[in-house]
């Protein structure tokens, strides 16, 4: 077990420091800051001397060097725009995205296996018709739609939740389902897919032939073994929803990394870029390895492969 | 014209090292059928892997016509791939479900000559018709057969370029009885009319018994008891051989199964027991059974058994 | 009698067509005995199996006439909430043929083994674990109280096949249907799990279906055989007539096509050709095509002849 | 005063605001909720990098002029001040207001003047350096008189409200620059409490605000910054909040219907253009026909109306209530059969392509349909646009005659960051020819010397009226040659708020955000 | 024997061929139509779908009051016809999805088969480099990419094909490495066929099933994808005309004109669904074990 934790951190620690390469290049490609941070009548001068204070004119791998050694000891930089820690910045923001991103997947885990496995139970069926319908609508329509629908008519047609903002258990629901209702198709189908397969399966026939009842047998045999393939796709999904959460935290004025990272990346302020991406590949990575956990405690089998 | 000496094969894995194959050595002459005998995971269809060359042998020599084919030569490698083929188990995994059969049987012919249309088509009817497909069979897709003619056509593939030597892993195990006979059948009527020499690896004692003029017994990687067909099969010497033949059932409602002859599971690859891995199912075994690997004992001409019981009454 | 079936037919409803999976297959099995149902792939075995037990595919598998008698209880005519509650797992239990599959891999031996006395009401709590144990004492599983917590990748497949065991007959079922138990099990193996079913029979007077392809198995374990071809019966017979006088001339051909062990004849006896399509089988005997003893009658659907001694056998020739 | 502004006043006292003013102040009391749409990033009127933050440390900060909400000047932390004259060169002479205290309890001097200048001059922290770029030095008279000599004259420093913001040097000492950003400390009528980034920052009534017939009369306000229109106006609808700014032009209509709601609307000084290429020959715009076709072929009315919702005032140059405004000085008149002679007598009867840049992530409402309109009716004549999109961060660097590269089309832009001074600074920038390093032109596609002349002598005047006179004369010229790009509307902002709310819009310097006279009804 | 016949099979009661029983009439003839507007060009457009008229903007769809039926479904804030944006829209969005799932479908299917074929160093390069991209966030990756090139129809497909191609990736990698195991892949190895003709021959034919499925289902979420960059400014820019443009621009008028931003809206779903509906009886039709996408 602790070995192969230790080589999945290993191979995490690549894709980190892989994504930090990546978006310190093509952040560097996307733009000059100097010319957003400076006065406008900047003498040529005050550039050149800028530039050198931000490290800006050294060559692009020197510039990655001295990031990625700075960040080692927990200096990310300083934003070009707030004047503060980038680290800090984003760190301040994190909470609320984890928290939003969190809520939206039990949102859609919450749709999709019920109607996942009902589905696959009945084809055809009442919840089967609806669920498909109403995951279709999600896949269908823009987060920035569904939250405005979902504002006009809990927030402000029936009054039931606060139309924006950060606090308490109410404030979340709508910026929830706005984000986490997207992935429910394809969380549904893995369920449904995954729940047909299991049902067919010798010891689902076995269990059936020794007279187990069928709600057991769906809710509890064969949905245990349905939950690997879902489990697989949520590290993915959570890291997907962290990073698209920027529509829903602008509809909903939910205080989160996804928006500050957006305007980072239309001022150009590069610490902030690279902080916010960085911290959401190693929640990436992070994710993953506790799907990696959970698969052991879902599935004996893999907690003995290790 | 088919040699093992002494070939190992392990796979490092996260937990542990498997020994799939511990020091096979066996010898297979030019027309002759050699049988690798033993329970699943015992190590025989690795053994027929690397002979396939689809994977390379961590310790050990096979030699083909006394030539390493480790380190053959180039051209004489790709003759080698030539002159060796193979049929698999599953008819049903072994045909690309996307090409038509001509085309997969065209296809081992193509990657060694390039003959002309016509010629290719010709060499397709014939072996073809030697497994008793018609000619048209080519134009269709192997889901359109049984898996009988499956089987069929998976043998007219292995002999499309004219091999001297297949390798036949568990040929018939996935056909139904009365179709299993028919490809025996045809397995050794070409074998008769083109001198092949089959290297073959099946579980079913009794078909083995039939088909094939020596044996090697495995054991978790190692030879147990290996000699003609009919010697070893008539007086086995091993325990574990004389395990195997008591367990098969018999059509024969007077036969009496024996559970006694071998108690207990194979082991593991990954922790095989010291010394004979088969002591701890051994009914004779004793002290020395765990102390040392028993060393191949020649028994009679060409059969010999790996077993301390052999040593201690010879010794 | 334990077990009567008359005349049952299982069709399947596929997109193709109609599969007659099973076309008028009569049966019985007396308590404590084993009846072998022997055959080829496809030729209706199974379908029969899960037929008693109503378990057919859902939206394809139907019965469409015959009667299943269990103890006299026509079992066609459960509802299908009284087939799970009495008759599956208390009455018919079942073994199927692969060990590795027929376990949840991601529950424990124990909770797995306990499932079919707890939901059959037999034992909970203390007296459901004792239970349990002992039901794994019974097949052999060595020190089964460590075990319970472990689960089925744990075991070897053997051991597998024997918690499977434990499985049926943890609720002293009256018939079990052993679907291909030792097929996917190395010979050494086969020989413990065919000796443990002949235990578990001698112990509980546990009438046996045994669904197999293997002649051999069938040999050493079946008190009577019926060999199925294109999903009817064509002969039943105690096990020693089968072996020793097949009068079916497929039985026949059958049992010359297998090699055996400490024979000597270089050449098996191929049966030529295939089983026919059960989806538009042929109107007579579904074997005639291949027969070598063909005649012109063989055209019409066959007489059961009875042979005398509990053999009889679905021929033309044997009625001519 | 203009008709325009009249009109706006007479909107203000209709709306029944502006009957507090006279009244003895109560203390503050209670609690208020409202929502920007915008958020600033710094607090600190030194590092502030864009206008939007000015409506967050306006509320804190406070400078030595400023406009009241008739936009008339008035002397607010100075008690009077005049430009005089020695031996040829300007001195500003300030005397500052007494009594006025720092948040921290602080008497206000003129070392905190002198601490903000030094500050604010120092491009290393200063993002508006160049706007103390022809001072030479600052004198400290007394504790409440200072000078400020420049080296040559400076029309805009004193247009642009001396620029000078009060900042506490005893607090900076104690503090330091990183506290100093976080938690600002004015002189303003609200006192900082907390920020939370994204998310809102809170204000609490100043007790001891040296003004107290002009301050909030409700104790604790939190401004919450609610980005997307339509959620803000939900958080407006369901009650979370009792005012917002930027109130959708859409739904401004709605609004106005809506009982127990008060609307108003203000015209923001961002003036709206669209640049175009002038300086390099082998574009069309050179030739100044082709400019005034494209002046002729754009019907901002029609777009004002349609696409803006009536949100928007079209101006000339210069717009109303802005020094130099003429009002006989008027927009081109809509008229594409002359725009089309126009382009026929340029030598392009059969109009041409052209690339035009749209800014794609507005600063202003509809900013980029507004674009596409303007780009539309172009095409519509002959000037074929290609439109081609740009975010906010390449748009503010593509203007930039320093970057690398040159504009070769049309793109929308605007000015009006540092109002309400008046145009002289916008023009030194974009209509005066490009001088490298020298600060003018800087984002300039245009070069004429007669303007060029003009807009010098704009600069280094510091007389009001002599500044008035020329902004006029060079607005004429601007005009008729359609210099520096092709002026068309100025946004019109609109607050809404629920009728337990009193409220007096103060212009923040240019964007009317300025919370001085809010409060709860009694 | 075990039971092979899939519990699912329907019962058979209509008498087409068995391999279109059931197939989804109503998606194909959806994506017919879009397809037909996709190539059909300017010719299909009722009206020019970025001819200016504020006189006659929000006017609702014919049916409604004060509608007309020059304008079926109505105009938008600049007066313009919404039915012909939403027809040149689809043409955008067919050339996005068209080329944005070319792309990342060849691109991921080599890398893939790449990766899954030749296993050892390749495979841990490209599993990295596919891990690599998972954890960056697409929307951050597609912002300052479209932040660095200039926003657009080729920046909009650059951007999703970089976020897509590792998807397709993953999963013909997957595909690969069963198959390479299979018999077949094995007998040509050992008959000494080549690399490429493996390649080519066994894989490739085998793995297409898959990318065809993956492709339907790619189509919704490349529609949806740009409407996301829309949002920001950054995907499709006038005067072009995106179904996520349309959507996102709509969005401040949709509690005074709900027509502007539900046209484009059900256009959008109609298609998904479509692609959807036809990727999944594709897949079950195709490839069963393909059903956990």
């Amino acid at each position: 077990m602790p070995r192969f934790l230790l080589h999945r951190l290993l191979q995490g620690l690549v894709s980190i420091v892989g994504a930090s390469i990546v978006i310190f290049l093509i952040a560097r490609l996307s733009g000059d800051p100097i010319l957003i941070l400076l006065p406008n009548d900047a003498s040529p001068q005050l550039i050149a001397e800028t530039k050198r204070n931000l490290g800006l004119d050294l060559p692009l791998w020197h510039q990655y060097l001295i990031f990625a050694w700075n960040a080692l000891g927990g200096d990310f930089g300083r934003s070009y725009r707030w004047q503060m820690p980038a680290l800090q910045l984003i760190l301040d923001r994190l909470p609320a995205t984890i928290e939003l991103a969190i809520c939206g997947l039990v949102f859609s885990v919450a749709i999709a296996v019920p109607v996942g496995v009902l589905s696959a139970v009945r084809p055809g069926g009442w919840t089967d018709r609806f669920g498909r319908v109403f995951a279709m609508l999600g896949q269908a329509m823009p987060a920035f739609w569904v939250g405005l629908l979902l504002i006009l008519f809990f927030a402000v047609e029936l009054n039931w939740l606060p139309a924006f903002g950060y606090g308490g258990v109410s404030h979340i629901i709508m910026p929830a389902i706005a984000l986490g209702w997207y992935p429910v198709a394809a969380q549904t189908r893995i369920v449904r897919s995954a729940m047909r397969d299991v049902l067919d399966s010798d010891h689902i026939r076995l269990s059936r032939a020794l007279g187990t009842p069928e709600h057991w047998i769906v809710w509890k045999y064969a949905l245990r073994n349905a939950a690997v393939p879902l489990l697989t796709m949520l590290g993915v999904y959570f890291a997907a929803m962290l990073g698209g959460a920027f529509v829903v935290e602008t509809i909903f004025a939910w205080p989160g990394v996804g928006r500050t990272v957006v305007e980072a990346v239309f001022s150009r302020d590069f610490p902030v870029v690279q902080a916010g991406v960085l911290f959401t590949s190693i929640l990436f990575v992070l994710s993953n390895l506790l799907v990696d956990l959970a698969y052991g405690i879902v599935d004996p089998r893999i907690r003995a492969d290790r | 014209m088919l040699e093992a000496d002494a070939i190992t094969k392990h796979y490092r894995t996260s937990r542990g090292t498997v020994r799939a194959v511990e020091g096979v050595s066996f010898s297979l002459p030019k027309r002759g059928t050699l049988a690798l005998v033993g329970e699943s995971g015992c190590g025989k269809t690795t053994i027929a892997k690397m002979v396939l060359l689809l994977e390379r042998p961590s310790g050990g020599a096979i030699r083909f016509e006394g030539q390493d084919i480790a380190t053959m030569p180039r051209l004489a490698l790709k003759a080698y791939r030539r002159r060796v083929q193979a049929v698999f188990q599953d008819p049903y995994a072994s045909l690309n479900p996307r090409l038509r059969v001509g085309r997969i049987i065209a296809e081992p012919i193509l990657a060694h000559e390039r003959p002309g249309r016509a010629a290719l088509d010709k060499r397709i009817a014939e072996v073809l018709d030697i497994v008793g497909l018609p000619a048209a069979a080519a134009r269709l897709y192997p889901h359109e057969f049984s898996g009988g003619q499956r089987q069929r056509i998976a043998i007219a593939r292995a002999l499309a370029p004219r091999p001297e030597l297949m390798v036949l892993d568990e040929p018939v195990s996935a056909l139904d009885v009365s179709i299993r006979a028919q490809v025996l059948n045809l397995l050794q009527d070409i074998q008769d009319e083109y001198g092949l020499t089959y290297l073959i690896i099946a579980h079913d004692l009794a078909l083995v018994q039939h088909f094939s003029s020596s044996v090697a017994v495995i054991y978790l990687g190692r030879v147990a008891e290996a000699g003609p067909t009919g010697p070893v099969f008539a007086d086995p010497r091993h325990p574990y051989t004389q395990a195997l033949l008591a367990a098969v059932p018999l059509p024969d409602p007077d036969h009496v199964l024996s559970e006694a002859a071998a108690a207990g599971e194979i082991a593991s690859a990954l922790h095989p027991p010291s010394g004979c891995a088969f002591h701890p199912r051994c009914p004779h075994a004793f002290a020395a059974c765990p102390a040392s690997v028993p060393p191949p004992h020649a028994v009679a001409d060409g059969h010999i058994a790996a077993c301390h019981l052999l040593q201690e009454t010879h010794a | 009698m334990l077990l009567q079936v008359e005349q049952l037919r299982t069709y399947l409803h596929l997109r193709r067509g109609v599969l007659r999976a099973v076309d008028g297959v009569s049966l019985h099995v007396a308590e404590a005995e084993t009846l072998g149902l022997v055959g080829e792939s496809g030729s209706g075995k199974t379908m029969t199996g899960l037929s008693l037990l109503r378990l057919l595919p859902r939206g394809a598998g139907r019965i469409e006439g015959g009667s299943i008698r269990l103890d006299g209880q026509d079992l066609t005519a459960l509802t299908e909430a009284d087939m799970a509650r009495d008759i599956r797992g208390r009455r018919i239990a079942m073994i199927m043929q692969d060990p590795m599959t027929s376990l949840n891999p991601v529950f424990s031996i124990g909770d797995q083994v306990a499932a079919p006395l707890r939901y059959h009401d037999i034992a909970s709590g203390a007296v459901l674990r004792s239970q349990v144990i002992d039901v794994l004492k019974r097949v052999r599983i060595p020190s089964p109280e460590q075990r319970l917590g472990d689960y089925p990748h744990q075991f070897s497949g053997g051991q597998r096949q024997r918690i499977v065991a434990a499985m049926a007959i943890g609720c002293t079922p009256r018939l079990l249907i052993a679907d291909e138990p030792t097929t996917a099990l190395d010979v050494t193996i086969q020989v413990q799990i065919i000796s443990l079913l002949k235990r578990i029979q001698q112990d509980a007077g546990l009438g046996i279906v045994l669904i197999t392809h293997d002649l051999g198995v069938a040999a050493s374990l079946c008190h009577r055989i019926a060999v199925m071809y294109a999903g009817q019966i064509v002969e039943t017979a105690p096990v020693r007539a089968i072996y020793k006088a097949p009068a079916h001339p497929y039985t026949q051909a059958l049992l010359a096509a297998i090699p055996r062990l400490h024979a000597t004849e270089r050449r098996l006896t191929a049966i030529p050709g295939q089983p026919p399509s059960l989806i538009d089988p042929p109107e007579g005997c579904r074997f005639a095509a291949r027969c070598p003893h063909r005649m012109d009658r063989c055209a019409e659907p066959p007489p059961v002849v009875d042979l005398g001694n509990g053999h009889s056998a679905a021929c033309w020739k044997l009625a001519a | 005063m203009s008709h325009w502004r009249a009109s706006l006043l007479a909107a203000l006292l209709a709306s029944g605001a502006v009957g507090a003013v006279a009244q003895t102040p109560k203390p503050a009391t209670g609690n208020l909720t409202i929502a920007f749409a915008a958020e600033a990033t710094m607090l600190d009127p030194a590092k502030s990098a864009a206008g939007v933050d000015q409506y967050f440390f306006g509320q804190i900060y406070e400078q030595l002029v400023r406009p009241d909400p008739s936009l008339k000047k008035v002397n607010w932390l100075a008690e009077s001040w005049s430009v005089q004259d020695d031996g040829g060169k300007p001195v500003i002479d300030v005397v500052l207001r007494k009594g006025v205290k720092f948040h921290t309890g602080d008497t206000m001097t003129a070392e905190d003047f002198a601490f903000a200048y030094n500050r604010l001059r120092d491009n290393k922290v200063s993002r508006w350096s160049h706007l103390q770029a022809s001072v030479e030095s600052f004198e400290i008279v007394d504790p409440y008189h200072f000078r400020i000599h420049f080296k040559q004259g400076d029309g805009s420093y004193v247009a642009d409200n001396l620029q000078l913001w009060a900042m506490s040097k005893a607090y900076f000492d104690k503090v330091g620059d990183e506290e100093f950003g976080k938690t600002p400390i004015g002189t303003g009528p609200w006192k900082f409490v907390s920020r939370t980034i994204k998310e809102d920052l809170k204000l609490e009534a100043f007790d001891d605000y040296w003004n107290p017939t002009q301050r909030p009369t409700v104790k604790n306000l939190t401004v919450k910054i609610i980005p997307e229109d339509l959620t803000r106006v939900a958080a407006f609808k369901t009650g979370a909040v009792d005012w917002i700014d930027a109130v959708p032009p859409a739904l401004v209509e709605e609004f106005k219907k809506m009982p127990g709601v008060t609307v108003a609307s203000y015209v923001s000084p961002n003036n709206m253009y669209i640049a175009m290429d002038a300086i390099d020959e082998n574009v069309p715009m050179h030739d100044v026909r082709v400019r005034q076709a494209a002046a002729h072929a754009v019907d901002v009315d029609a777009i004002i109306k349609g696409v803006l919702f009536g949100q928007g005032v079209r101006y000339a140059e210069v717009g109303p209530g802005e020094l130099g405004y003429d009002p006989d000085l008027k927009p081109y008149p809509y008229d594409p059969k002359k725009a089309r002679a126009l382009l026929t007598e340029a030598g392009f009867p059969r109009g041409f392509d052209i690339p035009c840049y749209n800014l794609t992530s507005p600063r202003e409402p509809y900013q980029k349909e507004m674009g596409e309109a303007v780009f539309a009716y172009l095409t519509a004549v002959g000037i074929r646009c290609k439109v081609q999109g740009q975010e906010y961060g390449a748009w503010i660097t593509f203007g930039r005659r320093d970057r690398p590269g040159h504009i070769d089309g049309f793109y929308s832009n605007m000015w009006g960051h540092g109002l309400p001074g008046d145009a002289g600074t916008a023009w030194a920038g974009h209509v005066h020819t490009y001088v490298p390093g020298a600060g003018w032109g800087i984002t300039s596609v245009h070069s004429d010397p007669e303007l060029d002349a003009l807009i010098e002598q704009l600069k280094a005047t510091m007389d009001t009226q002599q500044r008035d006179a020329l902004i006029r004369k060079i607005a004429r010229i601007k005009r008729d040659r359609v210099a520096g790009g092709l002026t068309t509307y100025r946004p019109v902002v609109t607050f809404a708020w629920r009728d337990n709310v009193t409220f007096i819009a103060w212009p923040t310097p240019g964007f009317w955000r300025n919370l001085q006279q809010i409060g709860l009804k009694q | 024997m075990a039971l092979s016949i899939p519990v699912s099979e329907p019962i058979a009661r209509r008498r087409l061929p068995a391999w279109l029983r059931g197939a989804p009439w109503l998606a194909f003839l959806v994506l017919t139509i879009v397809l037909v507007c996709a190539v059909g060009g300017e010719d299909i457009l009722p009206d020019d779908p970025n001819g200016l008229n504020l006189a006659d903007a929000f006017r609702p769809p014919f049916w409604a009051a004060k509608g007309s039926a020059a304008h079926l479904l109505g105009t938008d804030n600049m007066g313009r016809d919404i039915l012909s944006r939403i027809l040149a829209g689809s043409q955008i969005s067919a050339i996005v999805c068209a080329y944005a799932i070319l792309f990342s479908g060849c691109i991921g299917a080599l890398a893939g088969m790449a990766a899954g074929y030749f296993g050892g160093i390749v495979d841990a390069v490209l599993m990295r480099l596919i891990e690599i991209q998972q954890s960056i966030p697409s929307i951050a990756l597609a912002l300052i990419l479209a932040a660095a090139m200039e926003p657009g129809l080729t920046t909009v497909i650059v951007v999703i094909v970089l976020t897509y191609w590792a998807w397709y990736a993953r999963i013909i990698r997957g595909e690969v490495m069963t198959l390479k195991g299979r018999d077949y892949v094995n007998f040509a190895r050992v008959a000494g066929v080549g690399t490429p003709t493996i390649l080519v021959r066994h894989l490739l034919p085998n793995i297409f099933n898959t990318l065809i499925i993956l492709a339907t289902l790619q189509v919704g979420q490349v529609i949806l994808f740009e409407a996301s960059l829309s949002f920001l400014g950054l995907g499709i820019q006038q005067p072009d005309i995106s179904w996520g443009l349309m959507l996102a621009d709509a969005r401040q008028y949709i509690t005074s004109a709900w027509w502007l931003i539900t046209m484009p809206g059900i256009a959008i779903m109609l298609t998904c669904r479509s692609a959807n509906i036809l990727g999944d009886w594709l897949r079950d039709r195709l490839d069963p074990r393909l059903r956990q996408l």
